[in-house]
This record gives C-alpha cells, sequence and structure tokens, in this order.
C-alpha cells in the first residue's frame, strides 16, 4: 500500500487541471443553458497554440498561457456570434448541436492541419522526491497555474461588474434581464470564458502529456463527470469535483485494475445524476 | 458479378495467350497489370508507423517494374501497381474500402493496413471475397486462429515478440524474478503479452503485475504507481505513441528496475529523441539493419535465398526516402511483396488458388529472415520461420543514445547492459 | 359528495401553502374557489389532481381515496383540469390537442373515436374553424377554449377550470360563461378558480375562499359575499362587495 | 388500421423497399456494402426517432444498444453457435430488457441532464464491457470463419445479411409508423410538448416513455449483432463509438425529427454526404469539418431538417410527407 501516496498526489495534481476544464463547461451551463460539445475540441486547440508558441518562438509554455487566454476569449467570442447567437433560445438541442457542429468543423480542420502525429512540449521542470513521492515538475506548475486561474476567475466573477452580471444572469435569468443587464453581452462573455478556461486546460496538459487533435475528447468527458459531482453551473463545484475525480483515479487502481476506473466513473457521474442531479456538493 | 468479370479475365488472358503464342515475334510479350490493393492510416494514430510500411512496400513495387516486371513462364510480364485509399486508422473505413479494392478497382492481391486490429478487419473482407492477403504490420496470432486461408502473415506472431527479451534477462540478471507488465489493450499487444506471460512463467519467472490501458492512454501515472518495489523487469507498452510516452514517465518517476522491455517504440529510430529516458530500454524488432540474414548463410541452412541482400535494401531504402534508415515496418512492407512475387513466380499464375498452393509451399531467406508459414488448418497463414531481433539503446561515444542489437548472439552487434540508476 | 377534501395540508420547505383544508363538493354543481394572491388556490388543485401529494390529509373523489396518486391516474377516474396559464401541446394540431384529451381521459377512447369526441368538444367551445391549425397558432382567448376542450374531451365528472376567464375581454369573457353554463347543464360537476368576481358570484352554486392557505369561509356566493371574513381577507370593502352583488 | 391505405406510410416504406430490391437484383458487393451502411445508419435513425422525434427525449447514447445489443448476439452466434437470425433477436430482446432498466433510472431526467445521463451510459458501458472477460475484454469477439458456412459460404452469408438487415429496417419503418398513428403515439407527442401536462390529461407518461425506450432500443440491437456479424468481428472501440451516437442524431436532425421520412432522408443523405467527401479530392482532407459546416447551416437555418421544410413550404405535400 506504498503506492497510495504518490498515486492520490498524482491524481490530486491532475485533479486541478480537469477542474479547470470543468469549470469553464459548467460556466457556459450556468449561464447560457448550454452543453458545450466542442470543449474538447477547443482543449485541443489551446494544447496546439501552447505547443506552437513553445516550439516555434520558444516561448515558455506558461508565458504562452498569457496569449493563450486572449486567443482563446476571442475565438469563444467568435463561436458564440457564428454558432450559438442565433439558436440559443430555441432549446438545449439546437444548441448541443451547434457545438457539435462546432467540435466537428475543428477537428476536421485541425486534423487537415496538423494530421494526427501525436506531438509533445519537450518542456521539463525536473522533479522533486518527497519520501516515497516524486511530482513531476511540469504537474506541479500546472497545479499551480491552475489555483492562480480559479482565484482570478473568483475574484472576476465577485468583485467586476461584468462578473457580477454573469452571476446574476447564472442565477436568474429572466429577472436579470428585466434589471436591464445586457444578457446578449453577458452570454457572449461567458462563453468567451469558458472557452479560455478550456484553452488553458488543454495548454496546461500540453506541458505533460502528449497530444493530437483528438486528445480533447477524452478531458471533454471527464469534465462532464466533473461537472456533474461538483453541481452543473456551479464553477467553485466544479473545481472540486476535479479533485475529486483526481483522488479518485488515484485511489481506484490501488484495488482494482486501472482499466475498471472509467467504468467507476462514469456509473458514479450517472448514479450522481439519477440521484442527486444538484451535484455532491449541492444542496437537495 | 465479380466471377464473370474473373472469368472474362480469364478468357481475355486466354485470348492473349493463344494469340501471342500465335505470333511469331516472341518478343512482343502480353504485358498485364497486377493491382495490388491496400489501405494506409496517413492519419489517424497509427500513421507513422503505416507510412513507413508503405514506403517499403511501394520501393518494392518500383524496383519490380524497373525489372521489367515479373514475367510468367507463358511469356505475360505482370507490372506491379498499387491501388490504395487512407483508412484514417478506422476499422470500419477499412472493411468497407477493402471490398471496394476487390469489387470495384479490381484488386488482384491485398496487402494488409498496418496494425493487428485493421488487419483483422481487413482480413475478413479479403477471405469473404477469396482474394489472397498478405499481412505487414500486423502480428497478431489470434488473426490466424479464425479459419482463414488465403491470409499470410510477414510478421513473427506477437506471442513470440519479447521472449528473447525475456532470455535476456536470464543471461543478464540471473538473479531477477519479478517482471511487471503494463500493456496496451489492444488485440496485438495483448496478444503479445499474453505470450510473454506465458513464456515467462514457463522460465519460472514471477509476473507480480499485470495491467493493460486503452489505447490513446497518455497519462501512465496511475499505472507506474503501482509497479511494486523491487520489480526485476518492466515489460509491455504497445505501439509508438503510448509506448513512447510510457518511455519517459517511466523515466520522470524515476522508477528503478533491471530491464526495461517494450513493443513496437524501441526500434523506431524516433525513439532516440527521447534522450536519457531511452537509455537501457530494450525492444524487439522484426528485422533491423544491422541483420546478417545472407545467402551464404541461407544455403548453409538448406534454405534458397530470393530478392535484395539486406545491404542493397538498405541503400535503396535511403536513395528513395533520404537519410532515415528504413525501419522494421518498411523492411516488412517490402518483405511481403517479396512473398507475393517468389509465390506468382512459382505459381505461374495470378489464380488465387495456384498462388495460393505456391505460397503454401514457400520457404525461403530474404534480408528480412526467413519465410514460412503455418499450413495447418487450426493456424493457416502464422509466420513460422522468422525471428525477432532484441535491441537496445545505448550510449555512443558522445553520449548520444544509439541503437545495439543485443540478442540473439548471432545478431548481436553488442553488448547488453542493465538499466542504470536513475 | 362526489370530491372530499379532508384536512389537507401542503408544506413546501418552510413555506405552508395549504393548512387543514375541509371542503366537500356535490355533484351537478359549480364551487367557485376563491381568494387573493397567493393564498394557495393552484396548490390545491395541484394536490387535488396529483400533480403533488398533500403533506398530510386526504383527498376522496367519487368514494375513492386519490391522495398520492399520480396524476394521470386521476385524470383516469375522471377528473380533469384546465390550466390558468395556457399549455397547449404546441407542435401537434388543435384537433391532436383536444384528442390526448379524449385519449387518455376517463373513457380512454381509441384514436378514430377520439377524433370525433374532438371534433364535438371543439364545436362546443366554437374552436372546430380552426382544428386543422397548429396549437402554437392560436391567440390567448383561443388558448383558453382550447383548454377548455380538452378538459371537455376526457368526459370527466369534475372539471378543475383554473381562472380560465382571466386575460379575455368583456365579450370573450360572456361567450365563455355560457359555454360552462351549457357544460353544468350536461353533468359535469365544476370546481373553478377565479378572479372575476361577477363572473364567479353569478355562476356558483358554492363559493369557499382561501386565505393565506387556509379556508376562511365557504357557502353560497350571498353568505360569503358577506362573511366579514371573506370581506376583510379579499372583497376589502363592503360597500364594493353589495355593489357586486348588486350587478 | 390499414397501412396500405396511409399517404404518409408509402412513399417511406417504398423508398427503403425499392433501394433493397435494386440491391438484390443489380448483386452487386461493392453496391451492397454501401447500401448496407445506409440502411444500418437508417435503421438505427428512425430508431432513435421514436424516443427523440415523437418522445422528445434526446438520447446521445443509442449506440449503447446497438454495442450491448450486438455484443450479445455475437456472443450467440460466435460462443454458442446460435443461427444468426435468432441471435439477433437475442440481441435485440437483451437490448429492450437493458433499455428498462436503464429507462428506470435515468428516465427521470429531462432535457439536458437525460441527454448528459445517455453520455454517461455508453462510456460506462463502453468500459464495463472492455473488462468483461466472458466478451473477449479489450479484444473483443470473433467468429471462426466456418461460422459462415451454414449460409452456403462466406460470400452467400453476407447477401444473407444483408436480407435480413433490409427485413429489420422495414420493420422499424412499419413500426414507427404504427406508434406514430397510434393513440400510444399521440400520448408520446404530449409527453414531447410538455410531459407535466400530458399527465394532467391522463397520459401514463413514466410507463409510456419506458415502453418507447423498450421500442427504440430493440432495432439497434438487431442491427448491431447483423453489423457485427458481417464484419466478423467485435471489440468495444467498434460497439461503443460516441461520434458514432452523434452522427445518428445528426442524420434525425438532417432530415426532419418526429417525422418517419425524416431519419430515412436524413441518414441517406448524410452517409451519401460523407462518401461523396470522402472520395472527392478537393474535400477529401477536409470532409469532417466540411460535415460539421453543413450541420451549423442546418441547425441555424433549417431547424425543421429538410422533409420538415419541404412540409412546411408545401402544405399540400404534408399529408404524403409524415
Amino acid at each position: 500500500m506504498i503506492h497510495v501516496l504518490p498515486s492520490i498526489i498524482d491524481g490530486l495534481l491532475i485533479g486541478f487541471v480537469y477542474g479547470v476544464a470543468a469549470m469553464g463547461l459548467t460556466l457556459i451551463w450556468g449561464v447560457m443553458r448550454v452543453i458545450n460539445l466542442g470543449h474538447g475540441a477547443t482543449m485541443a486547440l489551446g494544447m496546439f497554440c501552447t505547443y506552437f508558441l513553445f516550439s516555434d518562438l520558444a516561448l515558455n509554455p506558461y508565458l504562452g498561457m498569457v496569449a493563450v487566454v486572449v486567443l482563446s476569449l476571442l475565438f469563444g467570442f467568435l463561436i458564440y456570434g457564428v454558432a450559438l447567437q442565433r439558436v440559443i433560445q430555441s432549446g438545449y438541442l439546437s444548441t448541443l448541436l451547434a457545438t457539435f457542429a462546432v467540435n466537428m468543423i475543428i477537428i476536421g480542420i485541425g486534423t487537415a492541419v496538423f494530421t494526427t502525429s501525436p506531438r509533445n512540449i519537450d518542456f521539463s521542470a525536473g522533479s522533486i522526491t518527497l519520501g516515497p513521492v516524486i511530482l513531476q515538475g511540469t504537474r506541479l506548475l500546472a497545479a499551480l497555474a491552475a489555483v492562480v486561474i480559479t482565484g482570478a476567475l473568483y475574484l472576476f466573477l465577485y468583485f467586476t461588474r461584468p462578473g457580477k452580471a454573469i452571476r446574476a444572469v447564472s442565477d436568474n435569468r429572466a429577472a436579470a434581464e428585466l434589471m436591464g443587464i445586457p444578457s446578449s453581452h453577458v452570454l457572449a462573455l461567458a462563453f468567451g470564458l469558458g472557452t479560455m478556461l478550456a484553452a488553458v486546460a488543454g495548454g496546461l496538459t500540453s506541458t505533460f502529456f502528449p497530444f493530437t487533435i483528438l486528445s480533447g475528447a477524452t478531458y471533454q468527458l471527464k469534465s462532464f463527470v466533473i461537472c456533474v459531482l461538483g453541481g452543473l453551473g456551479n464553477p467553485l463545484g466544479a473545481l472540486v469535483g476535479g479533485l475529486f475525480l483526481g483522488a479518485l483515479e488515484g485511489i481506484v487502481p490501488t484495488f482494482m485494475p486501472v482499466s475498471w476506473v472509467p467504468v467507476v466513473e462514469f456509473v458514479l457521474f450517472v448514479l450522481v445524476l439519477v440521484v442527486k442531479p444538484t451535484g455532491l456538493l449541492g444542496a437537495k | 458479378m465479380r466471377r464473370l468479370g474473373l472469368g472474362l479475365t480469364y478468357l481475355a488472358l486466354v485470348g492473349l495467350f493463344l494469340g501471342f503464342t500465335a505470333l511469331p515475334n516472341p518478343a512482343l510479350a502480353a504485358e498485364k497489370t497486377v493491382t495490388l490493393g491496400f489501405t494506409a492510416s496517413q492519419t489517424g494514430k497509427l500513421n507513422v508507423e503505416a507510412i513507413r510500411q508503405i514506403n517499403g512496400l511501394n520501393l518494392w513495387i518500383e524496383q519490380v517494374n524497373k525489372a521489367g516486371g515479373i514475367k510468367l513462364p507463358d511469356g505475360t510480364v505482370l507490372k506491379m501497381a498499387a491501388k490504395f485509399y487512407d483508412d484514417e486508422s478506422n476499422k470500419d473505413r477499412v472493411q468497407e474500402l477493402y471490398t471496394r479494392l476487390i469489387n470495384t478497382d479490381k484488386a488482384d492481391f491485398l496487402i494488409s493496413p498496418y496494425s493487428s486490429g485493421l488487419a483483422d478487419a481487413a482480413a475478413v473482407v479479403a477471405q469473404q471475397n477469396k482474394r489472397i492477403m498478405i499481412t505487414a504490420g500486423a502480428s497478431s496470432d489470434s488473426t490466424h486462429f479464425k479459419g482463414f486461408s488465403l491470409v499470410y502473415m510477414t510478421y513473427t506472431p506477437a506471442s513470440l515478440y519479447l521472449a528473447g527479451a525475456v532470455d535476456l534477462l536470464a543471461k543478464l540478471a540471473p538473479e531477477a524474478k519479478k517482471i511487471a507488465i503494463i500493456h496496451e489493450k489492444d488485440k496485438f499487444s495483448t496478444d503479445s503479452v499474453n505470450g510473454l506471460r506465458k513464456y515467462a512463467e514457463g522460465k519460472g519467472y514471477q509476473v507480480v503485475m499485470f495491467e493493460g490501458y486503452d489505447s490513446g492512454t497518455t497519462d501512465f501515472a496511475p499505472f507506474i504507481n503501482k509497479i511494486p518495489a523491487g520489480v526485476d523487469a518492466v515489460m509491455g507498452g504497445g505501439h509508438f505513441a503510448d509506448t513512447t510516452t510510457l518511455t519517459r514517465q517511466l523515466y520522470e518517476k524515476k522508477v528503478q528496475t533491471k530491464m526495461i522491455a517494450l513493443l513496437v517504440a524501441p526500434p523506431e529510430p524516433k525513439f532516440a529523441e527521447l534522450g536519457e529516458a531511452c537509455i537501457s530500454v530494450v525492444g524487439s524488432s522484426q528485422w533491423e539493419p544491422v541483420a546478417k540474414y545472407s545467402p551464404e548463410a541461407a544455403k548453409a541452412e538448406g534454405v534458397e535465398w530470393f530478392g535484395p541482400t539486406v545491404a542493397d535494401f538498405v541503400k535503396e531504402y535511403q536513395a528513395k526516402y533520404g537519410k532515415e534508415e528504413p525501419s522494421y515496418h518498411s523492411a516488412g512492407g517490402y518483405a511481403a511483396g517479396l512473398i507475393l512475387q517468389k509465390a506468382i513466380e512459382k505459381a505461374g499464375s495470378i489464380d488465387t488458388e495456384k498462388v495460393k498452393a505456391a505460397l503454401d509451399d514457400e520457404d525461403m531467406y530474404t534480408f528480412y529472415g526467413r519465410i514460412k508459414f503455418d499450413t495447418t488448418p487450426k493456424a493457416h497463414g502464422l509466420q513460422l520461420g522468422h525471428q525477432m531481433i532484441i535491441i537496445q539503446w545505448q550510449k555512443d561515444k558522445q553520449g548520444k543514445p544509439e541503437k545495439v542489437a543485443v540478442y540473439p548472439p548471432a545478431a548481436a552487434t553488442g553488448q547488453a547492459m542493465v538499466c542504470p540508476v536513475r | 359528495m362526489i370530491l372530499q377534501v379532508q384536512e389537507v395540508s401542503k408544506r413546501f420547505g418552510g413555506l405552508q401553502a395549504l393548512l387543514d383544508v375541509n371542503f366537500e363538493l356535490a355533484e351537478g354543481q359549480i364551487m367557485g374557489l376563491i381568494g387573493p394572491n397567493g393564498a394557495g388556490k393552484t396548490t390545491l388543485f395541484n394536490v387535488i389532481n396529483g400533480v403533488y401529494p398533500p403533506t398530510e390529509g386526504q383527498v376522496i373523489f367519487r368514494g375513492e381515496k386519490i391522495t398520492g396518486l399520480p396524476s394521470y391516474e386521476v385524470a383516469r377516474r375522471g377528473l380533469a383540469r384546465a390550466h390558468q396559464v395556457v399549455r397547449p401541446l404546441n407542435d401537434l394540431t388543435v384537433r391532436e390537442n383536444v384528442m390526448v384529451g379524449a385519449c387518455f381521459g376517463r373513457e380512454r377512447h381509441s384514436r378514430s373515436s377520439a377524433a370525433s369526441l374532438a371534433d364535438q368538444a371543439l364545436t362546443q367551445v366554437g374552436l372546430i374553424d380552426r382544428a386543422d391549425q397548429f396549437a402554437l397558432s392560436l391567440n390567448v382567448a383561443q388558448k383558453k377554449r382550447l383548454e377548455l376542450a380538452r378538459a371537455l374531451a376526457a368526459r370527466p365528472y369534475l372539471l378543475l377550470l383554473d381562472e380560465v376567464l382571466a386575460g379575455l375581454n368583456p365579450s370573450e369573457i360572456a361567450g365563455m360563461m355560457e359555454t360552462i353554463r351549457t357544460i353544468r347543464d350536461q353533468g359535469f360537476t365544476i370546481l373553478m378558480i377565479e378572479h372575476i368576481m361577477q363572473a364567479v358570484m353569478s355562476i356558483s352554486d358554492q363559493i369557499i375562499v382561501l386565505d393565506y392557505g387556509q379556508l376562511i369561509a365557504g357557502g353560497n356566493p350571498q353568505e360569503v359575499a358577506n362573511n366579514p371574513k371573506v370581506i376583510e381577507a379579499y372583497l376589502g370593502d363592503p360597500e364594493m362587495t353589495a355593489r357586486l352583488l348588486a350587478e | 388500421m390499414n397501412l396500405w391505405r396511409q399517404p404518409g406510410f408509402w412513399p417511406s416504406f417504398l423508398l427503403v423497399f425499392l433501394s433493397g430490391l435494386v440491391v438484390l437484383v443489380l448483386r452487386q458487393d461493392t453496391l451492397r456494402e454501401t447500401a448496407f451502411t445506409v440502411l444500418m445508419f437508417i435503421g438505427l435513425a428512425s430508431s432513435l426517432n421514436i424516443l427523440m422525434g415523437y418522445t422528445g427525449y434526446v438520447n446521445f447514447g443509442h449506440i449503447v444498444f446497438f454495442g450491448l445489443g450486438g455484443y450479445f448476439g455475437f456472443f450467440l452466434v460466435s460462443e454458442m453457435g446460435w443461427p444468426v437470425y435468432l441471435a439477433a433477436l437475442g440481441g435485440g430482446v437483451l437490448s429492450s430488457i437493458l433499455a428498462y432498466i436503464i429507462g428506470a433510472a435515468v428516465l427521470r431526467l429531462r432535457g439536458a441532464y437525460f441527454a448528459l445521463a445517455t453520455i454517461g451510459v455508453n462510456e460506462a458501458a463502453r468500459a464495463f464491457v472492455s473488462n468483461f472477460e466472458p466478451f473477449g475484454g479489450s479484444t473483443g469477439l470473433y467468429v471462426n470463419f466456418s461460422a459462415y458456412d451454414r449460409y452456403g459460404g462466406a460470400g452467400q452469408a453476407l447477401w444473407f445479411t444483408f436480407i435480413l438487415l433490409w427485413l429489420v429496417v422495414l420493420a422499424v419503418i412499419v413500426v414507427s409508423y404504427l406508434v406514430k398513428r397510434s393513440r400510444f403515439g399521440l400520448g408520446l407527442s404530449a409527453i414531447r410538448e410538455d410531459e407535466d401536462t400530458a399527465m394532467v390529461m391522463g397520459v401514463n407518461a413514466p410507463l409510456d416513455k419506458t415502453k418507447a425506450f423498450l421500442i427504440s432500443a430493440f432495432f439497434p440491437g438487431l442491427i448491431g449483432t447483423l453489423y457485427f456479424f458481417k464484419n466478423g468481428n467485435v471489440e468495444p472501440d467498434d460497439a461503443f463509438r460516441f461520434q458514432m451516437s452523434l452522427e445518428i442524431l445528426v442524420m434525425v436532425m438532417l432530415g426532419g425529427k418526429g417525422l418517419l421520412l425524416g431519419p430515412i432522408v436524413g441518414a441517406f443523405a448524410y452517409e451519401r454526404l460523407r462518401g461523396y467527401l470522402l472520395t472527392s479530392v478537393i474535400f477529401k482532407n477536409l470532409h469532417l469539418a466540411t460535415s460539421g459546416l453543413v450541420l451549423l447551416l442546418i441547425v441555424l437555418f433549417v431547424p425543421g431538417g429538410g422533409v420538415g421544410w419541404l412540409r412546411e413550404r408545401f402544405p399540400k405535400l404534408r399529408r404524403w410527407l409524415e
């Protein structure tokens, strides 16, 4: 049982990054009632963006993240304007399919341009040995970055005007509109932020895992699980859900084959949805 | 329709044959194009290996045609032509495209796509439509337990892939007892490690960990964390991308063991890009440019030699595709062509039944090693003649990674080393 | 008695929506249910027809306990309802909307007999001309009539009408009142929530008054209108009441 | 009801009937393979339509029944030696039983929550099957080639499988139509439009939507068995491809959900479009992106799908385009 500790720590570190991706998804859901099926593809774009900044411009991946933030925010606005604005009122099926179409377009163009050969950011931040635990520097930094981003998001949502507007719309869309918050701008902003979080999470992941344009799919599914565990529409819940999932991925393999982890994850996902759709944290 | 098409081709061939024998000038031999149909993963997760394989095959086609084609006893000259599609590493596409290759493009012979899973899917279609398929880049034993009679294998079967590594371990570290196996859960890797496990346990080793990961896995931390302390060897892996990542993470996590032996990726030249992480990693290769197969050795064993020598193959390959040395995927692609060429020459025909009989009979040495097929109904087409070469990455004089053949002794170009302290 | 509501209470979290509500409704009558906004009238309807179960108490319909039964079971036993906020099935035609009532109501008609029943009900509410339009295309007054027709087509023993007059103009109200009277004359029992006092007073045989979830009065329109508690809670001004009754 | 007198039934039935017949008459293998794929998607999309179009429950995991039913049917063929038609029936029945169990849990959810849960069900099933040894774990199951002998060799077996698929898809069309025109179907429409109101009107929504789920799940199980039998093997990644689930959904939307003809036209159009893009020189590398663009345009500008648009544009055609 010596390996439990490193396992859990590895899980928690990656959990922070999962959490950031899931926060994006849950923010979009909370404000827009849209399940963004283009989330994974956006993450993959974040990975590529970081990769090219690193390999072509020799930009440190963590500095590169600033560029990723700006670009992905704009990209989010673009998607909202082109694919979502028109159908945002037509119910969840339309928006699901619109985001799925965006996903197909990104993956399609990505495959044609980047091919699907795996890429690797050859960046090492060393590793730290603490007794039986060996921590990879890149994972540690990614977790740190995730905490910083969460903090920044919190400050934004609670202490700025647009942030408060987003929260207001998330809580009650009809009421917020009555009070004159420009809903459509808020929706665009929320989608931009969600996209940004996805791209950043992708960028962070790319510093320690190889990736292709298709890599986002796995993380997108994990994000769904996390959002449901943490309560759909609850950004803080998403972070906690991410940590929970990370820890689960660390603990479960210690007593059953690793390949059973997804079975546990998705069964848990369905159970929580059915029994407590507000999430493990949420009120009944 | 197909029957009709075949019949017509027959009639045409017979007609041509009669026509030309009647003609006084034998120099005007009939020329016929033989279509080789295959799909390749130009996109999808297996494209690196697949493209090498295609390069090998295309080199063979080019050389055959340059040499004037295959001449049949009746004077017909066969020119080779390739017809291929991108299968995107997707099985559905493979089946759809092979059906198309057979029925629409009228392929005479089929070469398999790269990887056991895809080859398996294609083999079903080949057999259903009664076409001969030479599999290259596919080594699942199980493909040949399904009752196919027209599918022939170029590679050493998966179950024997890492057997040499176990033998090497016994030599290198006689006190070693415990092996941990981490493998991709696809057909090929599963067949390999099942064979490995059986072989290792037969030799008295203890398999202390046996875990599979999904194709496309990038995070191996949960697996690496499960490796028990004091393990003597870590074995397994899968295909290039995942095995490379596994190797890197084994290094980053400072896993201490005597030997790391992995599938598929280590023989690849690109594996050297891992730098320090690849040092001492052992892999098994279907073929290496340093291989010592020669017409003389073949003669000593009393087996016929066929095709170019190892040196010629490497030279021609580099001339066509640039500096990079051919890998075993490329060699396998070329060898698949040779297998077919030899059989067609022997059969003196491209008739499926006749070529099949020639293939069943085939026993030869090539630059790629010996080729001989199982002809029992239970495992028809399984490769019996060919042997694996065990390689290891070591540091050369400049400290750069260098690939050394270490086993079997007959093929070795250097001494094997134990995994250094990390 | 066709309907007996016995000591029904309903609590949502900390909110006591209904408390100890008791009343009985005799067959063939029209009973008006009145009370200020938020008094719990629609909640009472929801409890009666099984949208949610009461926290305490019993609902007995035609001698049978229906407390806690799901709403479709209640509907099958012969209790139909027209909603306050119209809820047409938008992508179905008007006729199909009404057929749903006939198919799944008390008599459980087959699709073909439901069609003719639907046409009858549509004729009765004066919507037959629009039978083939999509429900989406109706205006509010027409949608109200559609609600009524749908409930009627179920051939219920008891009709719950939730503010079917709200949002209609005076001539539409007169028409609807006429329709309700004919329905009663055909032998349906009706329990109706209504805000338009003049209408409810003139049409009801009995009236009960709900205030803050409690029943504060009951009786014929005259009695209720003169009940000081009612006047205090709801009507506010006795003179106004007198005027209303005089009209 | 006399099916033969229903104008809304004929176009759909004839379309599928004749296209199958043409393939049988021409007897070309390549054509059969293409037709097999198209028919398969018509069957899958039409069966999804029963739940998604008629009942309004958007199932992202329709493929789970294709996978599980197909796996079970294939298991019956390869391990138990059943003839393929009985095995397919077995696969269908198992799918329905599973739908009953899964439905008991997830049909309590509505809207996007239901959609999300079905994604989870699909992933859980895939992960489970790839660890489930009786089904061959991650490497799946295969039939020995001799299994085709009882149908007169592999070539004949493929034709036989094609005919079975054709019949199954015709059955899907007939059942879809009967459901749509029945009292039960009217109840489903009511549930789709407003479930609470439907219940107040007497529709037993929990039971009816479970029934719709069962029917909708039955056919993918049948089709899955036939498909894997044709392929000769089954593996978890082929059986539970989320992408394929989404494609089926796209087909329903493309043609028009809730209509009998919609999924047929949608499946046909989508498959042919993809086939064209894949073989075209210009679009070969961009086929996915182009399909995505087409989907986006449909969602944004023709939400009723192709057939839905025709119905709106030409009201006179409505009775034919059900």
